[in-house]
């Protein structure tokens, strides 16, 4: 099967205009996604993949700001289109899940009239068909006794009810491309699974295209194809689910896959990346990673490396390749 | 919510007999009204003598327990100016006091709920500058000024709508737009404030996700929630309106309860006192009352037990 | 009922084609219908129209039997009088000697009304026939046919209110007048309509009378100026110009029976104790300045509150005033106050014509002589309760008026047992002649007495007097309107050009 | 590259973090528009009435009958001598103002300050302990909701004689009801805030928990009314002045001059209109600051322009 | 011995879910029903279980944050339920708690400093300079720059504020630490961090904690002892070897099964086996045993027979009445 690339992001900057200065939370990213396609973000936490998203439904609120790049989706630029054209896509071909279900229910509205809503605006239904649909799709997310929740109100959920009501939402409509934020954190392994079974399902029956967020290895080796390995605003690593796991090259991915925990083996002590992620002020002008990586040499300090590719599809932000490949090369 | 109510409506007794000490006590306080009923140059012995066949003269409480015992039959006494039972003669201004009240608040919170979602959503825009000095002046100017002024331009320039007196729909447009500038300048105000807060809310992304227009997710989403704030002052407005009305209610000589009110306050007219603020407390805890009510309906996470 | 609807239809329909309503608006709303328990002007005009009084003030101001047809003087304490005859009340019953003795002993008698203290000097009424009747006092009264030709002696219907009830007479009143009851919203409105059966003739002239109630200055001239009513009473003197220069509109003044003046202290402590203090304050107002400015004519200046018309009234002490600053200064440095010196002047605010304004514009002349005002404006109640409580510093300002016109009772006010503790003005000679004219029937030696009391007073200054009001109307030019000095508005004296 | 401040001592650093909100603060001031105009009208009003002296022409309470009602001095009429026109009594309108901004100032924003501090605290303490605590509370919010501010003026007035500090005082106490309610009902939706909770499972004392996190949260709405409640402060001490309460002459407040006008609205409008305009500017300039510090206040607001 | 640390028993929270306005439904939902549970000072107790299953409230109700229907829970060998005004208060420093959801959790108008100050400030510890100093150690220790002391809340990432919420909590160093999910927010090397972070704190503070996550895998590394809930009961508590080696409830074992593994090469081979059927409502439990309806091995007793937790082996409780015999071998 022929994949046409269904989203394009290409040297997206989004950056926030706080009273300090700029903070540019995303710096220059690139990636795609074909249709049909399951994209992993991983990365640490606070280094943009929410702001990605964000950025790609156009609901990064003020003071943050798309300031370069563009977004590509359909071929058309979402960065350009109007208001109006952009509500057609949301929720409809774009459909998000966001990171805080707790506080993203409006807590005054049932579950179902929230529910309902974006069935109404994007599907030509009644509302009784929309309240059918509604209560399968709770039922679909693995919700018990639907009906009931469908009448309750946000704040009578569980976080991880709430979680599965916002996932339902987003796939009530059975988008193109799914941006999942850290869809199942909240979630218990065997929901999780129904979850992600019930994403596949998506993939299969609609082709539709995946980008999931998450800090569960265990689900991005499970579900992704591509996967894509953020650090600081930028991309340092993008490879198929396969590559990474066998063969990470940034140091960053190094350290991400030591430090998962396994559930077969017990560790003392878990491995972990020593140090914390820079903030705006202390940005480092060369590699963003160098001050935690083992392999930090005098040119990490100085420059900035690129992405480059390094064979097999896969690409890395990392001197170390640099350095090969112009050894080899 | 139903035991609520009747608890609420229970609760009612206790605070109108305290009430009604209080008024007692303040009145009682204020002074002997026989010295205003009687003329200037009524002699001291008059005064003496009209005070005594009043039973103005007994110890505090021994007035206020006769008064007591009058109201625990249903009696709130006789006016000593008008020399009626007071309670009808309230009851009789009620409707044009509800009228006009009713009127100033549909006319405040239409007015007040576009131009206070718009300066929300239009932060520090022309409109929104627009928006506040408009309520500024909205409260800046005294209802005296601003219902001559209404009379000078609509009545006597014009000629659109009847000067003063109550009756046909034309004679409440002046009194209650007078009323309703105040009121819709603090609804507008606080409207926007409670907006621009919720405007912020995750959940107002949530819905801008789902595609849905600006406007329906302003009036739908952000709105609602806002409602709480604009429902208590809504609430309290009204307790204002109904006994607050007076200055209003005399430029458009509207016969309702602010003017008997004040008039019984300055003459100390005790029956007239008590019966007016018994109806006022009864209005203004059934308000809240509402208020209560329309809290629980509005937002599901507030309880009452 | 929608008496309410009704109400505007008329409201705006004076202007119409028929124009025969008559509209009059009134500042303040009737207290009541028993005509015994109120003091209240405004509410006489309005019953004016419904009851008759034993006697009447003629428009010279004269005593005229009004339902009496004939009276005798029997002796000091007795007089005979005999009812005129097709008298009817608006029930249809017939005015009897009875209903006199029910109105009269009622008000003598009961203690709790506000007019009792006006009447307790009548002991009773005796009735001699359907028709005649004698009054009988407790003592020798000068003045019973000043208290017979006022609010107090409009004749009620004795069966009507025995049969029916209080509370139904007051809700439904019944008198003897040209016009009768028709609905009283309050705060609102009094309805009259012309009674056919009066016992004069029916006033033909309006189909309806009605009192509007129109608190606010502004709002009446507003009224006015709009054809919404007829005639507006107070007007603002701000206003003047504007109601008269208006088409359709003009002003119309009369002097009323009220006097503004200054009540002092004389209680020892107080400068104002001494005759020099208080000639020199006297001599500091400029009452022209007052009469003419602040009140734009409305008002002529006096040195007597017994106006012209009143019975005593000493006229060469009226339309006169003293003002001379630097005589003003002398005084005061003679009686010790070389520097001036401070004091409290309490003001009613709203209760007479431009009265805080008065006030201040007399903290400002007193200002001249160095003698600083601390003017303490007043809400009319407390205004009330400071007085009552003696709580009164050096001076207050104060407007009194006498609707016995008999200046008897405007020179009381210098009794000294009667104001003890309040201003302590204390004068042998003036009791003296009090004592004297309180019981002396002879009407000529009466007035002297009064008219020299007066004159010590002027000197004397207990009462710095400022100046006599003018009552004021705003008369639409479609009718033909008199004020008169009583205050009264006599529908059936108002008729259409 | 590391930025100074993980080297610089604690003290440097905590007394570098206050003298930077300052700045931030006054940086924010300059930035917000309106925040400066609101900044730079209240600077003139207040520079007025600390100037009065040197600003007036005349002596604001010398009489002149001659010169009475003379229009402002750039019409008709006017003269050159008196800016704004002169009142009734022949006083100039200009020197009056200049002296009223004193005790206009005073009273509005001193009652306003004393309403709001007895209102917040009830208002937070009902809310939060909620029972019979509130329930008692809010019955007595009913009952001075009911009792005619009127009578409670009276007698507070007999009880403490006339004052500035009486008015205040009875500006106060008439009016804190409205805050209570208010913020009673913002803290009802608050303290089931999940951070609420977090600090009482701290040990975080009850006072403490409401004063930390409940009143800076419920903070704006007040905020917007209160200050639009200067203007209706300013306004009612004038009609209280009628009542023979607090401001008497000579001394001069707006609302005095205001009321002073009431009879001269259709004849000399110039009476009434500038301290109109005064307290209108004044309350914008008010507001406009209540503004700036709402959003201060707000963390999310800060970054917005 | 161990020592006792806490003890609940028979632990119940229902909440009123009445629905109706005017005429009320009655309807109670059963959060938690009957919990017996006993921490020992030192250890790691690990709590898992499906969503909505009552975790989070067991969690406030041992900290009273919420009050239980019933049952009893001893403090430090004393009625903590007794507790009242000023002593709980008091107590509280004792017991900390790492919200779910960590937006919410931290006033929007504090920042970073002033929030993880609170409980320096409130039980009086440090003050001025070293409790400034303390906020920067605590910040260090979770893993973030000190100059994010000066941001409010919301300008941080999930994760970021999910680590102010551990420095708050471990800022009084308390006996005891409820932990509701503290890092399913964290990227793993992050999240590795803080386990480790709580580990070392364990060891040198005697601390206790009370871990409730999904992640099975990190729960398993840092608990001592897991107990599975379901449907507002314990159903089974183990040490954590043998609950793993030998899950005797079913529902244990399905969750087991679940769980995904970091290696996409094994994806294809293992099918993750779900378990069927309706998740019930805890409104309406079902009867006997409430995991009944969903267990494969259900019999008759099961329907009618509520079966109580039971020590089948030593320190390792189920309430079932079929225990699983023997691991399946395809469990992992
Ligand atoms: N409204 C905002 N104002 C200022 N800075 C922001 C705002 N929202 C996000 N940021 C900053 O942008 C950066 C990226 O945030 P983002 O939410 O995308 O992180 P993330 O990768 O999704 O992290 P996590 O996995 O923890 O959710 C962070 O450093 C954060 O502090
Ligand atoms: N305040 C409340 N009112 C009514 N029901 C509630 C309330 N709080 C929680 N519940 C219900 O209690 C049950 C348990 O909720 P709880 O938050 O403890 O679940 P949890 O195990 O923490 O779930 P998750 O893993 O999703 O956070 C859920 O069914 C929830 O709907
Ligand atoms: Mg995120
Ligand atoms: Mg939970
Ligand atoms: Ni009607």
């Amino acid at each position: 099967m022929k994949k046409d690339t269904l989203l394009s992001v290409s040297e997206l900057k989004t950056y926030f205009f706080m009273e300090s200065g700029a903070v540019p939370s995303v710096h220059g990213v690139s990636f795609e996604v074909k249709q049909g396609e399951t994209v992993a973000i991983v990365g640490e936490s606070g280094c943009g993949k929410s702001v990605t998203s964000l950025s790609i439904m156009g609901l990064v609120s003020s003071p943050g700001k798309i300031v370069g790049g563009d977004i590509r989706f359909h071929g058309q630029d979402l960065t350009t289109i109007s208001e109006k054209e952009y509500r057609k896509l949301r929720g409809n071909d774009l459909s998000m899940i966001f990171q805080e279900p707790l506080t993203s229910l409006n807590p005054l509205f049932t579950i179902g009239s929230q529910l309902d809503e974006v069935i109404l605006l994007h599907q030509q239904v009644t509302k009784e068909e929309a309240r059918q649909k509604g209560i399968e799709m709770l039922k679909k997310v693995g919700i018990p006794r639907a009906e009931q929740v469908y009448r309750s109100y946000p704040h009578q959920l569980s976080g991880g009810m709430r979680q599965r009501v916002m996932i339902a939402m987003a796939l009530a409509c059975e988008p193109k491309l799914l941006i999942a934020d850290e869809p199942t954190t909240a979630l218990d392994v065997t929901i999780q699974a129904q979850i992600l079974q019930l994403m596949r399902k998506l993939v299969k029956d609609n082709n539709t295209a995946i980008m999931l967020i998450t800090h569960d290895l265990g689900v991005v080796a499970e579900m992704a194809d591509t996967v894509i390995v953020m650090y600081a605003g930028q991309v340092v690593e993008q490879a198929d689910v396969f590559t990474l796991f066998a063969a990470p090259a940034h140091p960053y991915t190094q350290g991400l896959l030591a430090s998962t925990p396994k559930i077969q083996t017990i560790e003392e002590e878990l491995q972990s990346i020593e140090g914390t992620v820079p903030t705006q002020e202390t940005m480092p002008k060369g590699c963003r990673f160098f001050p935690r990586c083992p392999h930090a040499s005098e040119q990490c300090v100085q420059n900035q490396p690129s992405l480059l590719k390094i064979g097999g599809g896969q690409l890395v932000r990392c001197w170390l390749f640099d350095a090969k490949e112009a050894a080899s090369g | 919510m139903a035991s609520y109510i009747f608890k609420r409506l229970g609760e009612m007794i206790p605070v109108l007999l305290i009430i009604s000490f209080i008024v007692f006590a303040l009145v009682f306080v204020a002074g002997n009204p026989v010295a205003l009923m009687l003329p200037e140059d009524a002699s001291q012995e008059d005064i003496d003598q009209l005070t005594a066949s009043l039973g103005l003269d007994q110890p505090f409480l021994v007035q206020y327990g006769k008064y007591l015992f009058h109201l625990v039959q249903g009696e709130f006494g006789e006016s000593f100016r008008y020399n009626t039972s007071a309670l009808p003669l309230v009851l009789e201004r009620l409707p044009a006091t509800l009228e006009l009240a009713v009127a100033a608040l549909v006319l405040a919170v239409t007015m007040a709920i576009p131009l206070g979602i718009w300066s929300a959503t239009k932060q520090n825009s022309p409109v929104d500058l627009l928006a506040a000095g408009g309520s500024v002046i909205g409260k800046a100017m005294p209802n005296f000024w601003l219902g001559i002024m209404l009379i000078l331009i609509f009545s006597v320039m014009l000629g659109w709508f009847p000067v003063s007196g109550r009756g046909t729909l034309g004679h409440l447009v002046l009194p209650a737009l007078t009323l309703a500038t105040g009121l819709a300048a603090e609804i507008t105000r606080l409207l926007r404030s409670s907006m621009i807060e919720i405007l912020n809310q995750d959940y107002i992304r949530t819905a801008r996700s789902k595609g849905m227009r600006e406007g329906m997710v302003v009036y739908k989403h952000a709105f609602r929630n806002s409602l709480i704030p604009l429902v208590t002052v809504v609430a309290l407005q009204t307790s204002t309106v109904v006994g607050g009305t007076l200055i209003t209610e005399t430029v458009f000589s509207w016969p309702g309860l602010g003017q008997l009110l004040i008039q019984a306050v300055h003459t100390r007219d005790m029956a007239i006192v008590q019966a007016c603020v018994f109806v006022i407390a009864v209005l203004v805890i059934f308000m809240n009352l509402v208020a209560d009510v329309l809290y629980r309906l509005l937002d599901p996470r507030i309880k009452y037990e | 009922g929608d008496g309410h609807e009704d109400a505007a239809e008329k409201g705006t329909e004076t202007k119409g084609e028929s124009g025969r309503t008559l509209t009059i608006a009134i500042g303040t709303d009737i207290v009541s219908f028993d005509i015994h328990n109120h003091n209240n002007t405004s509410t006489e005009a309005v019953h004016d129209n419904m009851f008759n009084y034993l006697f009447k003030r003629d428009e010279n101001n004269v005593i005229q039997p009004e339902l009496v047809e004939t009276f005798d003087i029997i002796d000091d304490r007795t007089v005979e009088m005999t009812l005129k005859e097709g008298v009817t009340f608006h029930n249809g019953d017939p005015l009897t000697s009875e209903d006199v003795k029910f109105t009269l002993e009622r008000v003598a008698a009961d203690d709790t009304l506000q007019e009792y203290p006006n009447y307790k000097q009548i002991k009773e009424v005796e009735v001699i026939d359907d028709r005649t009747f004698r009054v009988i006092t407790h003592e020798a009264e000068p003045s019973l046919f000043h208290r017979l030709s006022r609010l107090g002696s409009g004749i009620l219907p004795k069966t009507y209110i025995e049969e029916e009830g209080w509370d139904n007479f007051l809700a439904n009143p019944v008198g003897t007048g040209p016009y009768q009851f028709k609905e009283w919203v309050r705060d609102s409105k009094i309805v009259l309509t012309p009674y056919e059966n009066y016992f004069e003739g029916v006033v033909e002239e309006w189909d309806e009378v009605v009192f509007r109630v129109i608190p606010e200055n502004s709002t009446r001239v507003a009224e006015l100026l709009t054809g919404g009513v007829d005639i507006a009473v107070n007007l603002p003197p701000a206003d003047w110009e504007r109601v008269a220069e208006n088409e359709g509109t003009s002003v119309k003044t009369e002097t009323s029976n009220r006097t503004i003046m200054l009540i002092l202290r004389a209680t020892e402590g107080y400068p104002t104790a001494d005759l020099r203090v208080r000639q020199a304050l006297d001599l500091a107002i400029d009452n022209k300045a007052i009469t003419e400015n602040v009140l734009r004519g409305g008002g002529i200046p006096t040195k007597t509150r017994v106006a012209p018309g009143n019975f005593g009234a000493e006229e060469s002490l009226y339309n006169t005033y003293d003002y001379d600053v630097e005589k003003a200064k002398q005084l005061l440095k003679e009686a010790g106050y070389p520097d001036g010196f401070e004091m409290t002047l309490h003001s009613p605010h709203g209760r007479y014509l431009q009265d805080a304004e008065v006030a201040e514009l007399i903290a400002g002349m007193l200002q001249a002589v160095n003698v600083d005002v601390r003017l303490e404006l007043m809400e009319w109640s407390n205004f009330v309760e400071m007085r009552q409580a003696g709580e009164n510093k050096d001076a207050y300002l104060i407007g009194l008026g006498n609707s016995m016109f008999d200046g008897a009772y405007s020179v009381d006010w210098y009794r000294s047992d009667r104001f003890v503790g309040e201003t302590d003005y204390k004068n042998e000679e003036i009791d003296t002649l009090l004592e004297a004219s309180a019981v002396n029937l002879d009407v000529d030696e009466r007035a002297k007495q009064i008219q020299e009391i007066q004159r010590i007073a002027a000197k004397e200054v207990p009462h710095i007097m400022l100046h006599q009001e003018t009552i004021n109307y705003g008369v639409s030019d479609r009718i033909e309107f008199v004020p008169s000095m009583d205050e009264m508005i006599y529908a059936p004296a108002i008729s259409r050009k | 590259m590391q930025t100074d401040t993980t080297m610089a001592s604690p003290a440097e650093r905590s007394r570098r973090i206050r003298s930077n909100r300052l700045l931030t603060w006054s940086r924010r001031l300059l930035r917000s528009k309106t925040g400066t105009v609101g900044f730079i009208l209240v600077l003139a009003v207040l520079f007025l009435a600390a100037f009065a002296d040197v600003l007036a022409t005349h002596n604001p309470n010398e009489v002149n009958p001659a010169l009475m009602l003379k229009p402002p001095a750039w019409l008709e009429g006017g003269s050159s001598q008196h800016l704004l026109g002169t009142d009734h009594l022949g006083r100039d309108i200009w020197s009056r103002m200049v002296y009223g901004s004193r005790i206009s100032l005073l009273v509005g924003v001193t009652a306003v300050v004393f309403a709001g501090l007895i209102g917040v605290a009830v208002g937070i303490v009902a809310g939060f302990y909620g029972g019979w605590l509130d329930r008692v509370f809010m019955r007595l919010v009913d009952a001075f909701l009911s009792i005619p501010n009127i009578l409670l003026a009276l007698v507070i007035l007999s009880v403490f004689g006339p004052g500035v500090w009486t008015l205040i005082f009875v500006l106060g106490v008439t009016n804190w009801v409205n805050y209570a309610r208010l913020v009673r009902g913002e803290v009802l939706s608050m303290k089931e805030r999940e951070f609420v909770k977090a600090a009482r499972a701290i040990g975080v004392k009850n006072r403490m928990v409401m004063v930390r996190h409940l009143l800076p949260n419920v903070m704006s709405p007040f905020i917007v009314i209160s200050t639009l409640s200067v203007a209706t402060t300013i306004i009612l001490e004038a009609s209280l002045s009628f009542l023979g309460l607090g401001i008497q002459p000579p001394d001069i407040s707006w609302g005095g001059i205001l009321s002073d006008g009431r009879d001269y609205v259709a004849t000399s409008w110039w009476l009434a209109t500038f301290p109109g305009i005064a307290i209108t500017l004044t309350v914008l300039g008010i507001i406009f600051l209540g503004d700036w510090l709402r959003d201060v206040l707000d963390p999310r607001g800060q970054n917005r322009r | 011995m161990k020592e006792v640390l806490l003890e609940a028993q028979g632990l119940t929270k229902h909440f009123d879910v009445s629905e109706g306005f005017l005429k009320r439904k009655k309807a109670m939902l059963r959060a938690v029903d009957g919990v017996d549970l006993t921490i020992y000072t030192g250890e790691t107790l690990g709590i898992v279980g499906e969503s909505g299953c009552g975790k989070s409230t067991l969690g406030q109700l041992l900290m009273r944050l919420l009050e239980p229907t019933r049952g009893t829970l001893s403090f430090t060998g004393s009625d903590f339920l007794a507790l009242k005004g000023e002593a709980l208060r008091q107590k509280r420093a004792d017991i900390q708690i790492i919200f779910q959801d960590p937006f919410s959790s931290l006033n929007p108008r504090m920042t970073v400093m002033e929030i993880i100050a609170e409980p320096l400030k409130t039980h009086r510890i440090a003050k001025g300079r070293e409790r400034v100093e303390r906020v920067y150690t605590l910040l260090d220790a979770v893993g973030l720059d000190r100059s994010y002391a000066r941001r409010y809340p919301h300008e941080f990432s999930g994760g970021q504020r999910q680590r102010i919420g551990i420095a708050r909590a471990i800022a009084l160093k308390p006996k005891l630490i409820i932990c509701d999910e503290p890092v399913s927010a964290l990227d793993v090397s992050i999240q590795a961090q803080i386990l480790n972070l709580m580990a070392r704190l364990q060891k040198e503070f005697q601390l206790t904690f009370l871990f409730i996550a999904h992640g099975l895998p990190a729960v398993k590394h840092i608990s001592d002892r897991i107990a599975v809930m379901y449907l507002g009961k314990v159903v089974e508590l183990a040490p954590k070897q043998a609950l793993f080696a030998q899950p005797l409830h079913p529902y244990t074992e399905g969750l087991i099964r679940a769980v995904p593994i970091p290696d996409p090469a094994v994806r294809d081979d293992r099918e993750r086996v779900m378990l069927e059927g309706e998740l019930p409502s805890p409104v309406h439990p079902p009867s006997g045993c409430r995991f009944h309806p969903r267990c494969p091995y259900a019999q008759a007793s099961c329907v009618t027979e509520e079966p109580m937790l039971t020590e089948k082996e030593s320190g390792h409780f189920v309430a079932c009445h079929f225990p699983l015999e023997k691991t399946r071998k395809d469990l992992m």
